[in-house]
């Protein structure tokens, strides 16, 4: 029952946000943190105590309905919605759930703390958006029933909508109904390929239900696959966001408050990968091997376009935007390679990222609190002016290109590893990717912090408030950064049940590379784990939990 | 006709009464709150009697009305939607500077008319009650007989109206002299049999009285009309046409034209698919840029019609639930926005301009918020019944493969997002400083007293349309339960 | 004692540490305390740890030190663990010892810049990465230190940032190395791929067995690993970022681009010798970039008027010569050399850094002259390293380390005519830019007024450089000279002997060869003292010349790489970027919401409001429609 | 015969209507626009007579019957409303009244 | 009856004809009238006399005397009082003479209805009391609705405003001819004739 608490609390608290605020909005903010951090400590605690669970080794099973697929569930609630449509609330946990989690909250309770200072204007209904989105947000990486995630999915958007258009910056009615458009629309045609998914299984089947467990593995056409796959492919496209899908990206993230930024470019974006990896590849496996070159082409486009589009930039939250654009190319080359390797890759890089452009967002939020600017052509030597500011972002700098010893490099290791055992082109395009990435970061600390002060900024350094979230975050990357083996225990029996899923299918072979010459030894080297080819999917013998 | 089938027409019975009752009072005594009264008590009866009616076995009136779960279920809906539509009258006539009482006769009047509408099975029933309903219309739309824009509403829905109605008359006349039958029944068992070639005065006949209808639904050859009379008419009578008006004739059409969703060859199935398509790209395509409130809203309901078609399209009964439950979210949606407008209103002028909603979010905090949940349940957005409802349409339709249909539904909302977000940016996003600085325009300012009955009627709606959004179940096994009774092929 | 080995690294990262949190709180000497203190510990800990490991070997010469796993992902599994051997334990000591010598010299250097601290928090991170580079258990973690030092390095390139200049220098060093970094990690893909391991150890005996001598994925391994030590060694192509690395302060050119992170790609081939033997014509390559880059950057010190910048290409020069002993799988000539190389080079960074600050900043050299009386110091501790530099036979340690070098690429099994050649005339050109810049600096009349003289933390590393500069050189001498060689034995357990069995190899290893090699630079320094002292007026009228000018400026720009790669990849770059600021895409996006605003501007114009219209349009629906039902 | 002549009478209605919405579409004052809308309506109901003759039922005429009282409702209200368009737009034209549009 | 079924089908289209194309709106009504007996005379021939007579009654009776009304209350023709001249009775005159004698013709020749049967008024009756009651309620009803909402369009709106208008004429008449205010017959036939209610 654990999980309906990670949603009601903040849910709850956004009204009592809202209704506090109208008197003293300290109260609103307070009630934010405790709406963001009560489950925080709940999550950590369930984290803890069923570490064992997920040290296991993995063995197909999991609580929940008997038709529970291979899947490493540690927890799980199951109640009928709308029974004639066949709609459950069925939300469940596992590893990967739990991460995400971990992000949303943390990140939820950095926003908050980020727009500490920031928020002037009806403190308590921005407080009731945040946590309406961190609801949303939780909703959606609990829910396994279909209907339920399009549901969430679809529901953050209003919150968030609100963040951008009330309390953002100059473009920021243009920039809210661009990206309320873009997410709508690409959620609307997911929604078809649901029905449609649906109504083939029903008809096949005769069961009209929409509980991803029981979906899985539904026989059909292998073009219609493909286009139901392309339904959901858009829909996490957009939100990822992949190449020719992202220009919502850049004005959504610069004309956002702070907290709306860190919010989207935390937790909304990693919606994209999340719903990759949980839904679309193990529901589509065959259409998803058909579309890799595709896809690994637009990730591939999508690194390096995004990383020369920051470079161009004059705006510094544009830039940091972009970053993600260019980060997120690293996650679908990951999803899209669909290896241990690079999936792990995949959920470090989730975290990774959110931390680093975080941490960005939050200081060109400090900055722009500060001199009422975001264009680096007016600014230039701050790092005389507040050497500390100027420190933590080289750090972060360092952070986005990928430097060893942070996490972020670690999982772009990981994935690019994993993306070279099926595509070589697309892991050294990849590498080149990380050059590119270099240049923008430095461009950024030149442009903004190095060089010779002439606009005559004075202001104050880093506040304690502010030092405290940077410190965590710093912390919390370099751990990554050398000891990133907590994160990946806990989604080992996630990736190895995604594994699972889609072993009966053509993307569990590795593709057979075309360099010639190539020895024999490349056969042999089967995907690296060797998961027991565990063919009957459904197996569970887990008692209700 | 039996002593018995009295108590089975007994809702019609009370809806007759009800407005002679009023009107025999209004000669009396002339008093605004006492004509409330009755009409809201008439209608209570004629709810009351609904259950009456259920309790009954036999269904068959003389054969020109059928009192089955379906029919008892609409007039339900009607009977509702119009206490609303009173209620919310109330304070807006105390600002006309006309006599209101006839407006609640003709209310009344118009709700004979859509119950006869949606219990009718023969085409004496369906004409008569298209009739008394365009009739009682034609008055309601220029009743403040001093505006020039609702004379012109008015003229422009009398014209067209009568002209429709001549078509649908000629196209009865048509199928009665070929098919020899005027029974909803005959008609189904004429259109399932596949209006062959042989039979192409019956096809044309048909096509005629779908004139008729689609002039009643606004789909689009028809749908020009719409935005002057929404935005000429009164308030409240543009939520009675929008809903009432626009509902009954639908649960019509869904009786009558039933079979036509089984043979997805048929020309008339490929007609009205085009009629649908062109009504979803034009609503909203119509109402992008669209400053008038008003007008606003008249296209996304062109367009909302062209989602209603798709499910009538849909075959099943599955498309049957799809409709109705689209049809309560529709008019809860409607009469909460107009709603919304009527409170806002003056009496010399409706509240239709965009300046009339500037920061309204400061202003009325309440009146907004009502407006944006009413806006969101339109767009499809969850939490509101919309949602649920766009969800319902694209399961029907998927259902029986239309994905064109499907396809051209989900991109044209998408089209509705603009306009839709266009007002809620306009009532939150606009700072009131900013609104003091620009000078706001002539802000509708409100009548304060009148206004209370009708936010307690928008606040109710809001619950609904919230309730409905999260917890749909109840309704759909209500909607289910009255759509069973048609006969499914 | 061997177990100390994790204290060599975690000493100066805990020294940067220190220095990050207390930064505020540090006056300059506790700074200098715990920066050069930090080193210094390191030093003598690393000198304990490798006098032990030298005087009892652990079994099989290498000991490995597992400190914890770093992550585990389904049998890819690298840990944070150290490995000493004969090789590291050389590069430890190098770096710690020089490393010292260059943070004592440092606390004097910058004691009026106002980022002290940060200088040394810097340094310490670099001395740090640097260890944690050659300890590294396996590629991962070298890769760490690899990208350590890199950043470092932009760091203190672009120390004074007030300077956007200087900050150009350290973005292109960084950006550049990167590059070649790139190049490293694809081939830690492949490499893992075939082996399944990182550790070098045990992936060199699984490459071993899997691979075929020769073979595509051989060759392309070795090849890649080649790209990323070219990178952050500045060979050709990639050398363009070291003359301009000189922004940095002396003592960081010093440490940084000259004794330490500019030979990491030598350590990392050595490191990784068995995949060159299996790749022979990778080799090749090696040997011939080390060959072209030599004598290019021979050439370019040779019209040098920047002291510094003469110096930065000299390094480039030497590396190539270490990269022209490894292809010629001279691996143990190539080590020998870095160490030397390591010791005469800093000792002329440092010298060269207090000459600049003695003219107050005057970077070139023509304005100089005449300091042989003004700093004597300087000047013999100078001449000693110009003389190494040069290999002055006999006395200095360039000598034997050069000379190994050259009869290697004579002698050795790999070695030809053509590597000879280039070796014997980069050793002239060597002994030319060297002593050319003792000449000027010190000799004729004096330009410029000395205002600083150095003082005595500044000296003393100079003297330390000087003497191993002389000395370092005997613990290897030529079979010719005297069969003392314990250095080799010592190398020889971790790296293959050098083989003298090609063609050529008797005349290579006879005193015939050294005394072609000795005749050469004996010769150059006569046409150096002639050119530059009695004819100095002459040489530079004919420098001066129309017909040498051209050759001239294009030597000193570096044979005009960075003009072609300002044209290839910059200029691109910053155009794309500025064309497509406001995003191709969107322009897609923004015309098919114009496509919507026009349809709607249609549309409603068609409302015209007039009943008579809309009865019209509606007749035409009916029309249509009835149309459609009878014609079908 | 008597069949064919039925199929006159209906081809007559049809005439006629089409003659009625010819005016509507042409003609541009109201009170001659009410005019053909009732003469559409009585081709609707002669067509009705028409189809009842056919069958031999009163249907027909009972139909007509209530297009008649249609009709007259109609033209009742009509005429109301002209006078009122009368008064506040000082014409008769319909073609004045398009202050709506857009 | 065949033939008489012809004339009047040729008669009514005549007459529709010269309805839609008149200029004059009155004449356009004449021949409505006329076209509306020419129809009665085919309901004849089609054997419904119930219908036809009806025809003559509500249709041409009721309805064309609203318009009438209407156009003399709008005095829309030709703003000359209601005199029509003598020329436009010729053509409807004709169509009337011709239609007279089909009846005339019709009724002594007593010839058998077209479609053979004749659904005389018994039987509509019995239809309409029948099956069809429900039918004739509704259309009370829809009767009902009607005549309220004329009434209401119709009527004076009762508020200030004709209050003011009867001030300003009372201002308007004082000056010129001295009455007193407030009383004066409204004789604008512009104006609407029926009293405003209290």
């Amino acid at each position: 029952m654990i999980l309906l608490w990670y949603i009601l609390i903040p849910a709850v608290a956004a009204p009592v946000a809202w209704l506090l605020g109208r008197s003293r909005p300290a109260l609103a903010r307070w009630t934010a943190v405790a709406g963001t951090t009560a489950p925080l400590v709940i999550l950590a605690g369930q984290w803890i105590t069923k570490a064992s669970a997920l040290q296991a080794t993995f063995a197909a099973r999991g609580p929940g309905p008997a038709g529970l697929v291979a899947g490493s569930w540690i927890a799980d609630v199951k109640a009928t919605w709308i029974g004639s449509l066949g709609i459950s609330f069925f939300l469940a946990a596992d590893g990967l759930t739990i991460i995400m989690l971990l992000l949303t909250f943390a990140l939820g309770l950095l926003a908050v703390l980020a727009s500490w200072r920031g928020i002037t204007k009806n403190v308590g209904v921005f407080h009731l958006m945040i946590l309406w989105t961190v609801a949303g947000l939780a909703g959606v990486f609990l829910s396994l029933d279909l209907f339920l995630f399009y549901f969430f999915f679809e529901m953050m958007l209003i919150p968030m909508y609100f963040l951008i258009a009330v309390w953002g910056h100059e473009k920021r009615v243009y920039a809210a109904i661009k990206f309320f458009i873009f997410t709508q629309v690409s959620g609307l045609l997911m929604l078809v390929a649901i029905v449609a998914l649906v109504v083939i299984h029903g008809r096949e089947t005769g069961v009209y239900t929409f509980d991803f467990t029981q979906l899985l593995g539904t026989q059909m056409a292998a073009s219609t696959a493909f286009i139901l796959m392309l339904g959901f492919f858009f829909a996490f496209a957009v939100k990822l966001p992949a190449w020719p899908l992202h220009t919502w990206l850049p004005d959504a993230h610069t004309e956002a408050p702070t907290a709306g930024s860190v919010l989207l470019a935390g937790v909304l974006i990693k919606i994209g990968a999340y719903g990759m990896l949980r839904f679309m590849v193990p529901l589509f496996p065959d259409a998803v091997h058909d579309f890799r070159t595709v896809a690994l082409v637009l990730a591939v486009i999508g690194i390096i376009y995004g990383a020369v589009m920051a470079y161009g930039q004059s705006d510094m939250k544009r830039l940091v935007a972009y970053t993600s654009v260019s980060h997120m190319g690293f996650v679908l080359l990951g999803v899209f390679a669909w290896n241990t390797l690079a999936l792990q890759g995949v959920i470090l890089q989730l975290v990774c990222h959110a931390l680093s452009t975080g941490a960005l967002f939050i200081m060109v939020g400090g900055l722009q609190d500060r001199i009422h600017t975001r264009d680096m052509g007016r600014m230039g030597g701050l790092w005389q002016v507040a050497p500390r500011m100027g420190g933590t972002a080289m750090f972060f700098a360092m952070a986005s290109l990928g430097l060893p010893g942070l996490g972020n490099f670690v999982a772009e290791f990981l994935i690019l590893v994993g993306v070279w055992q099926v595509s070589h082109w697309a892991a050294v395009l990849g590498a080149v990717g990380l050059v590119f990435a270099t240049v923008y970061a430095l461009w950024m600390m030149q442009r903004a912090f190095q060089g010779e002060e002439t606009h005559g900024w004075s202001f104050a350094d880093l506040t304690k408030r502010e030092v405290g979230m940077f410190g965590a975050m710093i912390a919390a990357l370099v751990l990554l950064g050398f000891w990133p083996q907590p994160l990946i225990t806990t989604a080992r029996q996630t990736v190895t049940g995604l594994q699972e899923m889609t072993a009966a299918s053509s993307l569990a072979q590795p593709r057979p590379t075309a360099e010639a010459g190539d020895p024999a030894a490349e056969a042999a080297a089967a995907p690296a784990d060797d998961a027991s080819g565990a063919t009957s999917l459904a197996d569970d013998e887990g008692a209700q939990q | 006709m039996k002593a018995g089938d009295l108590l089975t027409i007994s809702p019609l019975i009370a809806l007759t009464l009800t407005p002679v009752v009023v009107m025999l009072f209004a000669a009396f005594r002339r008093s605004h709150g006492l004509a409330l009264g009755l009409t809201l008590g008439g209608l209570a009866v004629t709810f009351g009697t609904l259950f009456v009616s259920a309790s009954r076995t036999a269904r068959v009136v003389t054969p020109l009305v059928t009192m089955d779960a379906y029919a008892l279920f609409f007039i339900g809906l009607l009977t509702v939607a119009t206490a609303l539509v009173a209620v919310l009258s109330w304070s807006y006539l105390g600002r006309l500077r006309v006599r209101p009482e006839e407006y609640y006769v003709l209310l009344l009047t118009a709700t004979l008319g859509g119950a006869a509408l949606v219990a009718a099975t023969h085409f004496a029933s369906f004409f008569l009650g298209l009739e008394i309903l365009s009739v009682s219309l034609y008055a309601l739309i220029v009743y403040p007989v001093h505006r020039a824009d609702a004379v012109e509403a008015a003229v422009k829905y009398l014209v067209l109206a009568g002209a429709t109605s001549a078509f649908l008359v000629f196209g009865m006349a048509l199928v009665y002299a070929e098919a020899g039958t005027m029974s909803a029944a005959g008609v189904a068992k004429l259109v399932a049999g596949g209006l062959g070639s042989q039979q192409v005065v019956v096809t044309v006949g048909i096509v005629m009285i779908l004139v008729g209808v689609g002039f009643k639904l606004a789909v689009v050859p028809f749908h020009m009309w719409t935005p002057d009379v929404y935005e000429g008419a009164p308030a409240p009578v543009t939520a009675y046409v929008a809903t009432v008006s626009k509902g009954a004739v639908f649960a019509l059409l869904l009786r009558f034209l039933l079979p036509v969703s089984s043979d997805q060859s048929s020309t008339l199935f490929l007609a009205l698919a085009a009629v649908a398509v062109a009504s979803m790209v034009a609503g909203n395509l119509l109402a992008l840029r669209q400053d008038n409130v008003k007008r606003i809203l008249a296209y996304s309901s062109i367009a909302h019609l062209g989602y209603l078609l798709v499910a009538f399209l849909a075959s099943g009964e599955r498309a049957g639930v799809a409709a109705g439950f689209y049809l309560v979210a529709y008019f809860a949606t409607t009469l909460a926005a107009f709603g919304v407008i009527t409170v806002l209103s003056t009496g010399d002028r409706d509240a239709d301009q965009l300046s009339d909603y500037r920061g309204l979010g400061a202003r009325r905090p309440v009146l907004a918020a009502v407006f944006a949940v009413a806006l969101f349940s339109l767009a499809g957005m969850p939490l509101t019944m919309g949602f649920i409802g766009k969800f319902v349409i694209v399961t029907a339709g998927a259902g029986s493969a239309l994905w064109a249909l499907v396809i051209v539904l989900v991109l044209t909302s998408a089209i509705g997002l603009y306009y839709y977000t266009r007002l809620i940016v306009v009532m939150y996003v606009r700072r009131p400083e900013e609104l003091e600085l620009a000078g706001a325009g002539p802000a509708a300012r409100v009548a304060a007293a009148g206004g209370a009955a009708g936010v307690v009627v928008l606040a109710a709606l809001t619950a609904f349309l919230l309730v409905f959004g999260v917890y749909p179940s109840p309704l759909l096994r209500l909607v289910e339960h009255a759509v069973s009774t048609l006969p499914w092929p | 004692m061997l177990g100390l080995l994790w204290l060599i690294p975690a000493l100066p990262a805990a020294g940067f540490l220190a220095l990050v949190l207390l930064n505020r709180r540090l006056d300059r000497t506790a700074a200098a305390w715990i920066g050069a203190g930090s080193v210094g510990l390191s030093a003598l800990v690393a000198l304990l740890v490798c006098g032990s490991f030298i005087v009892s070997p652990p079994a099989g010469d290498a000991y490995h030190q597992v400190l914890w796993t770093w992550m585990d992902v389904a049998g890819f599994a690298p840990n944070i663990g150290f490995y000493l051997d004969a090789v590291s334990v050389l590069w430890v000591l190098v770096i710690t010892f020089v490393g010292f010598l260059i943070h004592l010299y440092s606390t004097e250097h910058m004691e009026h810049d106002e980022g002290f601290t940060r200088f040394f928090m810097y340094l310490n991170l670099f001395v740090a990465s640097m260890l944690v580079l050659v300890l590294a258990d396996n590629l991962l973690l070298l890769y760490l230190g690899w990208e350590g030092v890199g950043l470092c390095s932009y760091l203190l390139i672009s120390f004074w940032q007030k300077d956007p200049q200087n900050v150009y220098c350290g973005r292109k060093a960084f950006i550049v190395t990167r590059v070649g970094d790139t190049a490293l990690i694809a081939g830690l893909f492949l490499l893992f791929t075939q082996v399944h391991t990182l550790e070098i150890q045990p992936m060199l005996a699984a490459a071993q067995e899997s691979f075929v001598p020769g073979s595509a994925v051989a060759v392309a391994a070795a090849l890649l690993i080649l790209g990323g030590a070219i990178g952050k060694s500045a060979q050709v192509p990639l050398q363009t970022w070291l003359p301009d690395a000189m922004a940095g302060p002396s003592p960081v050119s010093a440490l940084i681009h000259a004794a330490t992170m500019v030979t990491a790609g030598v350590y990392l081939i050595a490191r990784t010798n068995v995949l060159f033997t299996l790749a022979p014509d990778a080799r090749l390559i090696v040997a011939i970039v080390g060959t072209v880059t030599l004598l290019l950057a021979g050439f370019s010190a040779l019209v040098q008027h920047d002291l510094k910048r003469a110096l930065a290409y000299s390094t480039i020069s030497q590396i190539g010569y270490m990269f022209l002993a490894l292809g010629v799988s001279g691996w143990e000539a190539g080590v020998f050399h870095f160490m030397t190389h390591a010791f005469f080079k800093a000792l002329l960074f440092l010298a060269a850094g207090v000459i600049i600050e003695a003219l107050a900043d005057e970077h070139d050299i023509f304005k100089m002259g005449g300091l042989r009386r003004e700093l004597p110091a300087v000047f013999w501790t100078f001449t000693i390293g110009a003389a190494a530099l040069a290999a002055l036979p006999f006395v200095t340690d360039g000598f034997y380390s050069k000379d190994l070098i050259i009869a290697t690429s004579l002698g050795s099994v790999d070695g030809n005519l053509w590597f000879y050649a280039g070796a014997i005339v980069g050793a002239f050109v060597t002994t030319l830019y060297s002593f050319r810049l003792v000449w000027l600096v010190f000799f004729g009349e004096r330009h410029t007024e000395v205002s600083r003289r150095p003082r005595r933390r500044q000296l003393v590393p100079l003297w330390i450089l000087a003497v191993l500069s002389v000395v370092s050189g005997l613990i290897w001498m030529p079979p010719w000279l005297a069969g003392f060689h314990p250095f080799e034995t010592f190398l020889d357990t971790a790296l293959p002997p050098i083989e003298f069995t090609g063609e050529y190899a008797h005349f290579a290893e006879s005193a015939l060869g050294a005394l072609v090699t000795i005749s050469v630079v004996v010769v150059g320094i006569g046409i150096a003292w002639l050119l530059w002292m009695p004819w100095r007026r002459g040489t530079h009228a004919f420098s001066e010349s129309p017909a040498v000018r051209p050759l001239a400026a294009y030597w000193l720009g570096g044979w005009g790489f960075d003009w072609v790669y300002e044209r290839v990849f910059v200029i691109p770059v910053k155009w794309f970027a500025r064309v497509a600021r406001n995003d191709l895409v969107d322009h897609v996006v923004d015309g098919i919401a114009w496509l919507n605003v026009a349809a709607w501007r249609t549309l409603s114009a068609g409302q015209t409001g007039r009943l008579r219209a809309y009865v019209a349009v509606a007749g035409f629906g009916i029309a249509l429609v009835l149309a459609v039902v009878v014609l079908r | 015969m008597a069949s064919v002549s039925l199929d006159h009478a209906l081809v007559l209605a049809a005439i006629l209507f089409a003659i009625g919405f010819a005016g509507l579409l042409t003609r541009r004052n109201l009170i001659v626009v009410l005019a053909c809308i009732e003469i559409m309506l009585n081709a609707g109901g002669l067509a009705f007579v028409a189809a009842g003759a056919r069958w031999g039922q009163a249907d027909g005429q009972v139909m007509f019957l209530f297009v008649l009282a249609m009709a007259a409702a109609e033209v009742a209200v009509g005429l109301a409303i002209a006078i009122r368009f009368r008064q506040s737009l000082k014409s008769l034209d319909v073609d004045d009244a398009d202050e709506m549009k857009g | 009856m065949t033939i008489l079924f012809t004339i009047a089908a040729v008669v009514a289209v005549l007459s529709t004809l010269m309805v839609v194309t008149r200029t004059n709106l009155v004449h356009a009504l004449l021949y409505l009238v006329v076209s509306l007996f020419a129809v009665a005379v085919v309901f004849y021939t089609l054997g419904a006399p119930f219908v036809a007579a009806l025809e003559v009654i509500v249709y041409a009776g009721a309805i064309m005397m609203l318009f009438l009304f209407a156009v003399m209350l709008l005095n829309v023709g030709a703003d000359s009082p209601l005199r029509v001249p003598r020329l436009a009775w010729v053509g409807p005159g004709i169509l009337v003479a011709v239609l007279l004698a089909e009846v005339v013709y019709g009724l002594t020749r007593q010839t058998q209805p077209l479609a053979g049967v004749e659904v005389g008024p018994q039987a509509v009756s019995e239809a309409l009391y029948g099956p069809y009651v429900l039918g004739v309620e509704l259309a009370s009803m829809l009767l009902l609705a009607a005549l309220i909402g004329a009434r209401h369009v119709a009527a004076r709106a009762r508020d200030e405003e004709e209050a003011a208008e009867s001030m300003e004429r009372a201002r308007g008449l004082s000056e010129t001819a001295g009455e007193a205010p407030g009383q004066g017959a409204v004789d604008d036939p512009g104006r609407l004739t029926e009293e405003g209610d209290a």
